[in-house]
């Protein structure tokens, strides 16, 4: 296989979302017609050897998925492979866009100390969180805050009904931390 | 003199010394204590901000070695009896192991680091559930309420907990630094300039001249002295720079403690 | 291709951390040791195709990985920097936790000849080493030990995987010049 096509495949299988042929295109240095064609022979080459994936052309770009007749399979491994309690670092993150709201991923990284966008991901493919603005700064970092969902499953009406935190008062490197991620070579 | 010490930034004492004894061979016969403390000094003033931690540790480790190393230097010591000539040894024995101890898991952790590196190179598939699936997927918010919500914020505000320097590695000793240097800030400026040994000579344990020597260091640090020493195992001098004959306590102020725990109790 | 193995493929590429072979065993329904046949056959495969991925065997599981030979493609790819670089501090005491565990920070104080308060809360924030266990003596120390991440993130199985320490003791030349070094008689 020639190179060109391993590397679409290299990125294809650690993309988080589907890939417009046009980037492919830039990364490889090649026009994209050859990235179409070469994506082609891809998703060909899988079918042809009976793999349990397809290549999917999906909004406007190219992803890894599941083959459909195997779903039967991937829904047993959802039920019963995936745990069914959201981590500690989940939960403080959400509590975190919750009450800090908006907050922008590099604030919440900076908070917790560590890297959040794994977390930050699966919050908002569940549907808890969702970005609700740009940071008008430089940066122009995205803003999330709670969705609708997220009120439903707490079973309250607004955000106001969030327990109060009293004379909470952060610690100083929190307060940095926010301050922080509000500059511009944050 | 001066001592450069050309490597990166040492994590620790033991890393100054491995480097000073395997990386650089030099052999410690030639290290005077001139040499230590200046290597010492030189690393402190490479940290950019004085990190008191490791202060203390170079400076605890620098006493170790100057207890091995200083015999000579210190007033009386010609007629070292057996047991202490033995306690010298076991002392040198424990150092020698923690030495091969640390160099060991040096080794490890750069091999551990190559093999992150090569782990680096290949990037794990993590995109996760297709859309269709995501309803399966069980409700991670089941048994979340509003107060393990406030709960979790809270815990993620909290202040980290403050680092403390822990000591129990270290052999005990009964000594204060601040109170040495208090009593350095009382009696040099009165004499001006001395020599460390006369400064010592009233004192009977080794380790109090230990806790002596890392007071005449803060007070280097504080610019409150100048050291100087002619030559190998030559006598240290201490030359008093702050005003004369002035023992208002408000001099002390200039002294920024790197030792942060000063009291070490047996 | 067989249904079961195009299972594991399907599943493998949903998955978002190692799947273990006997969670693929229970949702097959078959035995631990056809997954591990399977998966092995499924690894050879993409190996003779010259694919630009891989299926690893890590943390106890298997995942896709893309090509190690195609980083420079995937890193163009992924913008964020993957972790930031550990310390030589971090690096060193992760080692000791490593091949020591269960072991108290008093411990790993000892060894390093320094306070390592704030390298152990690094460690344990960027998810390399947890809590595993109370020394039972009256002092009741945590013990610590590493984590799944900690074997992904060296792209190993287990532990035992990991280079003996013996290979690291010192050699007699090397205790020689440090033992010359510390003679107190000149």
């Amino acid at each position: 296989m020639i190179e060109e096509q391993r590397a679409i495949e290299a990125i294809l299988m650690v993309a988080e979302d589907p890939v417009e042929p046009g980037l492919l295109a830039q990364l490889l240095e090649v026009p994209v017609e050859r990235v179409e064609q070469m994506c082609a022979e891809l998703a060909e080459s899988y079918v042809t050897e009976d793999r349990g994936f397809v290549l999917a052309r999906v909004a406007g770009g190219f992803r890894f998925q599941s083959h459909p007749d195997l779903a039967p399979y991937v829904e047993r491994f959802v039920l019963e492979g995936q745990s069914a309690r959201m981590s500690a670092a989940a939960l403080e993150t959400l509590a975190i866009v919750a009450y800090k709201q908006p907050v922008s991923r590099a604030q919440i990284a900076a908070i917790r100390g560590v890297n959040v966008d794994g977390v930050m991901r699966t919050l908002q493919q569940r549907g808890y969180i969702e970005e609700v603005a740009r940071d008008p700064g430089p940066g122009q970092a995205v803003l999330y805050g709670t969705t609708r969902l997220f009120l439903e499953k707490l079973g309250v009406d607004t955000l106001d009904d969030l327990p109060p935190l009293g004379d909470f008062v952060p610690g100083p490197e929190v307060v940095e931390a926010l301050e922080q991620g509000l500059r511009p070579d944050a | 003199m001066p001592y450069a010490v050309a490597t990166p930034v040492f994590e620790g004492p033991f890393d100054l010394l491995l480097h000073l004894i395997t990386k650089e061979q030099v052999d410690l016969y030639d290290i005077s204590i001139t040499r230590i403390v200046d290597a010492y000094l030189a690393e402190l003033e490479r940290m950019e901000h004085l990190d008191l931690e490791v202060a203390t540790e170079f400076l605890l480790i620098a006493a170790t070695l100057i207890e091995l190393k200083s015999r000579r230097l210190l007033p009386g010591r010609d007629d070292i009896d057996l047991d202490e000539e033995l306690a010298l040894w076991e002392e040198r024995d424990l150092l020698l192991a923690r030495l091969l101890e640390c160099k060991t898991f040096k080794d490890a952790a750069d091999a551990l680091n190559r093999l992150a590196s090569a782990a680096e190179r290949s990037v794990p598939r993590r995109s996760g559930l297709e859309d269709q699936f995501l309803t399966l997927a069980p409700d991670l918010m089941a048994g979340v309420t509003g107060e393990k919500l406030r709960e979790a914020f809270l815990k993620a505000m909290a202040p980290r907990p403050v680092t403390r320097v822990l000591l129990d590695h270290v052999a005990p000793i009964r000594a204060s630094v601040q109170d040495a240097v208090e009593e350095l800030v009382d009696e040099l400026p009165r004499v001006g300039v001395i020599t460390f040994r006369h400064l010592t000579q009233d004192l009977v344990e080794r380790l109090e001249v230990i806790v002596r020597f890392l007071a005449v260091l803060e007070l280097y640090k504080s610019g409150l002295v100048e050291l100087d020493q002619s030559g190998n195992f030559a006598d240290l001098t201490v030359t008093w720079l702050g005003e004369q004959g002035d023992d208002d306590a408000s001099v002390l102020d200039g002294v920024t403690p790197m030792v942060e725990v000063e009291e070490y109790q047996g």
